[in-house]
């Protein structure tokens, strides 16, 4: 195996992209996976940006009902194909019109670059599921229900995974206090309930 | 024990007899493999070549039955304290708990939702060993602390 | 008057196979530590006694003054019971064990029949133990136990048969004067090796420890037991690993016969060649993984069974031509 | 044996044969689940028909917490989510943190994490050595493995002051400079190590026990691996050569010289071959850094107050255990808005089912050994 792998390695070498990107300084990043969406789904990108125009760091707005349309159109299509759905999580801003973000960052091993799709709902609005895309969002997205009581349609086990069972709330949102609301307050219990 | 337990008055061979019983017992200490979080991982250093635990008879026992101290060594959450309870109530007597770490001690720096603040909410503590995570000594000072608890203690006597 | 000068020796004999050897065996556990500590570069019990010598005493101490639990749903008397049937037939079997040319407690001309025999009920106190403890490790670790000790039990008695044909006889001081010229190992190592692997089976020690797996099944079959239940247990594991330890030495090793050319008593070359055998368990523990279930099957069905097949083909034509 | 009733969902069914399959609860507190992992096994004689795992045993709520206290407090936090490679986490946050920002990190702090960065992987891959030989029953190989680990762990402590939870960097560099005995030490750990490596491999590599409980045994293709979002050690187990030590180089790892090992069938024995080869580079990579670390000062200037500007990134590197990242959501204040840990071995059980169904129940014990999991940074 080591042999092999001395070799491979050497190929694979190299120094990270960055005399692509000094050349195209003009272009905000991830246009051209911006083309990839809309040629398929015209307008289906409703924001495109990216933290001090970082190429890690693209991001596009999609719509609620789009999100499973484009995610395996990306994941799918040779110019992007993002094999690994690295994270999917979401945040809560309370003050805005639509609440809860929903955040997929997907990663393509062949092409070594990220992208993050985010789709903006309203609270007891329930997402699509993407884990008929990527196996992995199973879990992921069972977490986000657990922590921030969003509900994702068609799931195939949808249940709590962190919390217990009967925990009753949601406490990553942004009005569920650090401490808690006491849902679990141990009481001991009787001789009966041990089998004493 | 049952029938004989502090039955007999303070004298030479009563306090001989328990002396005997306390001193197989705090020689025989066998603790259950009760890892939960960060604490556990310097419990196994414990138990391993530098620090070897075995030197003290203490070994390691998979199932609570036949242990007879509880090392509860990590985070105690709420969905794991219905569990502590069940494996501390299928210890035969007599048993003994530590509490390893902060966090088992008080929550540590988890004063949050999920986290129990201190595992002796819901079962009897002997000894409280601090550290974030306790180094293998403090563990053992811990395991030595409560040898000398098992030592005063009063099995046949009143 | 002679009746009773017998059954009087004979209650002294057994009194002190049963206590001496115990004790043996208890201290067994502590070499055992011991060598594996060193195995592992730790020092093992230091603190109790002198380098931890008291560790076994005060370990049966604790053990005998423990809570004693019935689970709820067991079925309690079977669960009693359970730990009295894989004990006692590892004690019974020392009646018949040659530990020096003079002692031992009886010699009967099926001997080795008898220890095959007896030896074998064992499991199914460990099948009682698994089934009466209602507690799924349990049961998975019994029926582990069953099939593993049954199988195990067929190469262990055809392992035997070589060594019994070359000796012509069951009884085992015949066997061990049969072998005053030259140790049957040296005529039969097929025939000890798989009666070696048979017998690390047998007494369910590492690489074959699948019905008490500590990381798969918490404790096997007595993962519910506590105190003295599961110290009998314990004792009759290593009084085991004791019985078919002596059982190689008298078929393989000459027994308590030593060469000629070292003037030692009897009893010291049987204490010499237990140590041996003892160690031997002992390092195996210490440096092999465990088998997993289907593999320990197939290791015993497709590559032993023949084996020993052959080697009783083989001593018996050999034995034929040139005997 | 232990278990909270009301959660399992899998219920027993008759087949047509009118055997009953066997419900087996693994855990919380059982010895091989390597912390409060529960695996609800549904059996059929000794053979895994379906898998449920039930986690959140240590969830501690990380994430909340870090919403609440400022960048630099949550350093010690990170400590605890993969308290076996404690430095590594810190890593993640503090060039997490520090993209917010265009701070020069000065070279010699950039070798330094990454040189104690690899000791953490020596670290986490030797407690991975350990547990999961114990769990195969090689019970010497674990208090061999301890022996190094102690080693690796007293050098964090020269360098750091603590043995297992070192906070170890700073934003914007280290706390202080190590000392000189740090890496006198850590050049004559280096050269020792191969040589330790080896008496692992004589153990187990060629062992015919352990080769028959680990080839052909939890088997995963590596499509399965991409689509299941597995990372680290198990994906290149399955043959994918993908480190974001390489494809995202940070710290000091574009100037080191390293091979990315990767396995070819996908089942445990490559997993145990690759993760052993990562030993072997690590300490490479470690003979390099004491090579080449370059003099000067070991932090940049930082403002007073850590406030970074407004804004969200995702910053990833290659834990021991796989992609471990943070997406943090800043306001512009000194607490971040939202931090999300992304854990290696949360997404990484998630496979578990996928690996297992189909096995034996021996093999469940081994296969959960070699994802190598720590419940820490699983529940968070």
């Amino acid at each position: 195996m080591s042999d092999e792998a001395v070799e491979n390695s050497e190929q694979t070498d190299g120094a990270p992209e960055s005399e692509e990107s000094a050349e195209e300084v003009k272009t905000p990043p991830g246009e051209d996976l911006k083309e990839v969406v809309e040629s398929a789904f015209p307008g289906a990108v409703l924001e495109q940006s990216a933290y001090q125009d970082d190429e890690d760091e693209a991001t596009f707005v999609v719509g609620f009902d789009a999100i499973v349309a484009v995610a395996t159109h990306l994941r799918d299509h040779g110019d992007s194909h993002f094999e690994l759905l690295t994270d999917l999580t979401a945040t809560h801003y309370p003050e805005a019109e639509n609440p809860f973000e929903v955040l997929y960052h997907l990663y393509s091993i062949e092409h070594n670059r990220r992208l993050r799709l985010k789709v903006r709902i309203k609270d007891g609005q329930s997402m699509p599921t993407v884990s008929g895309i990527w196996s992995s969002a199973d879990w992921m997205e069972r977490e986000v229900y657990d922590l921030f009581g969003i509900e994702f349609e068609d799931h195939p086990d949808l249940r709590r995974i962190l919390l217990p069972d009967n925990w009753g709330s949601h406490p990553m949102r942004k009005d569920y206090p650090l401490e808690g609301r006491g849902e679990r307050i141990y009481t001991k219990p009787t001789r009966k309930e041990i089998g004493d | 024990m049952g029938l004989v337990e502090g039955k007999f008055s303070d004298n030479f061979i009563t306090s001989k007899v328990d002396s005997l019983v306390a001193w197989a017992r705090k020689s025989a200490l066998w603790p259950m493999t009760f890892g939960l979080a960060c604490c556990a991982i310097e419990m196994m250093a414990s138990g391993a070549a530098r620090y070897d635990f075995d030197r003290f008879g203490v070994i390691f026992r998979a199932t609570p039955r036949q242990s007879d101290v509880i090392i509860v060594a990590g985070t105690v959450t709420h969905k794991m304290g219905d569990a502590i309870r069940k494996v501390y109530d299928q210890m035969p007597e007599p048993r003994w708990v530590i509490a390893m770490g902060n966090c088992a001690t008080c929550g540590g720096p988890y004063a949050n939702y999920a986290v129990m603040q201190g595992v002796d909410e819901i079962i009897p503590v002997d000894v409280y060993v601090p550290g974030c995570p306790p180094r293998p000594e403090s563990l053992m000072w811990g395991v030595m602390q409560l040898q000398k608890k098992i030592e005063q203690e009063k099995y046949i006597r009143r | 008057m002679d009746m009773a000068l017998e059954i009087a020796v004979a209650a002294i004999k057994i009194f002190i196979v049963v206590n001496v050897v115990q004790l043996v065996v208890a201290y067994t556990i502590y070499v055992e530590r011991k060598v594996i500590a060193h195995a592992q570069m730790r020092l093992g019990p230091m603190r109790v006694g002198w380098h931890g010598l008291l560790q076994p005493i005060a370990d049966g101490l604790k053990l005998f003054l423990k809570e004693d639990i019935i689970p709820d749903k067991s079925d309690r008397i079977v669960f009693v019971l359970a730990p009295v049937m894989v004990l006692v037939p590892a004690l019974v079997v020392y009646a018949v064990l040659p530990f020096s040319a003079t002692f031992y407690i009886t010699q009967i001309n099926i001997g080795l029949f008898f220890i095959l025999a007896i030896s074998s009920l064992g499991v199914f106190g460990i099948v009682m133990a698994g089934w009466a403890s209602n507690s799924k490790y349990s049961l998975l670790g019994a029926l582990r136990s069953a099939a593993q000790m049954l199988s195990y039990e067929i190469f262990l008695g055809f392992s035997v048969i070589g060594p019994l044909m070359l000796a012509g006889s069951m009884n085992l001081q015949e066997i061990v004067h049969a072998q005053s010229d030259v140790w049957f190992v040296f005529y039969q190592p097929i025939a000890f090796i798989v009666f070696f692997i048979a017998a690390m089976a047998e007494t369910n020690r590492a690489p074959f420890d699948l019905p008490e797996a500590e990381t798969e099944l918490v404790a096997g079959f007595h993962t519910e037991y506590s105190g003295m239940k599961f110290a009998f247990f314990f004792l009759a594991e290593y009084a085991n690993m004791f019985v078919v330890s002596t059982v190689g030495i008298v078929l393989f090793f000459g027994g308590w016969d030593g060469p000629d050319f070292i003037p030692l008593p009897g009893f010291v070359w049987y204490v010499l060649k237990l140590s041996v055998f003892m160690f031997v368990f002992i390092w195996l523990r210490a440096t092999l993984p465990r088998y997993r279930y289907d593999q320990l099957m197939r290791v015993g069905w497709k590559f032993m069974f023949p084996l020993v097949m052959i080697n009783i083909f083989l001593t018996g034509f050999l034995k034929y031509l040139f005997l | 044996m232990v278990g909270v009733a009301n959660v399992s969902r899998i219920e027993q069914q008759s087949t047509v044969h009118g055997t009953e399959e066997l419900v087996i609860n693994m855990g919380p507190q059982h010895p091989s689940t390597h912390g409060v992992l529960r695996v609800i096994l549904k059996l059929d004689g000794e053979t895994v028909n379906d898998l449920d795992c039930d986690i959140g045993y240590l969830h501690r709520g990380t994430e909340k917490i870090g919403e609440n206290i400022t960048y630099t407090m949550f350093i010690p936090y990170t400590d605890r989510l993969d308290y076996i490679a404690a430095p590594s986490n810190n890593l993640a946050w503090v060039t997490a943190v520090e993209k917010f920002f265009d701070w020069e990190i000065p070279m010699r702090a950039q070798y330094i994490r990454s040189m104690v960065g690899e000791l953490s992987r020596i670290a986490s891959h030797l407690l991975w050595l350990a547990t999961h030989a114990l769990d195969i029953g090689a019970m010497t190989v674990f208090l061999w493995c301890f022996r190094e680990r102690e080693m690796v762990l007293d050098l964090f402590e020269t360098a750091f002051g603590g043995r297992l939870t070192v906070n170890a960097f700073r934003l914007g560099g280290l706390h202080e400079d190590v000392p000189d005995k740090f890496l006198q030490l850590t050049q004559e750990f280096a050269d020792l190590f191969p040589s330790r490596i080896d008496d692992y491999e004589t153990l187990l590599t060629n062992n015919r026990i352990w080769l028959q409980r680990t080839r052909d045994v939890g088997i995963i293709s590596a499509e399965d691996a991409m689509d299941l979002g597995l990372t680290g050690p198990i994906i290149r187990g399955s043959g994918v050569r993908w480190d974001l030590r390489r494809a995202k180089p940070y710290a000091a790892y574009p100037y080191l010289d390293f091979v990315v090992p990767v396995g070819e069938n996908g089942d445990i024995y490559d997993r145990y071959l690759v993760r052993i080869e990562e030993l072997r580079q690590s300490t490479r990579i470690i003979q390099q850094c004491l090579e080449q670390l370059p003099g000067g000062p070991v932090t940049c200037k930082t403002p007073r107050t850590i406030k970074p500007p407004e804004g969200e990134i995702y910053h990833s590197i290659e834990n021991p255990k796989g992609e471990f990242g943070f997406y943090i959501v800043s306001d512009g204040t000194t607490t971040p808005y939202r931090v999300r840990i992304r854990p290696p071995s949360f997404i990484n059980l998630g496979g578990l089912k996928k690996l297992c169904v189909g096995q034996l129940v021996a093999d469940v014990v081994a296969i959960i050994g070699s994802i190598d999991i720590v419940l820490g940074e699983c529940d968070r």
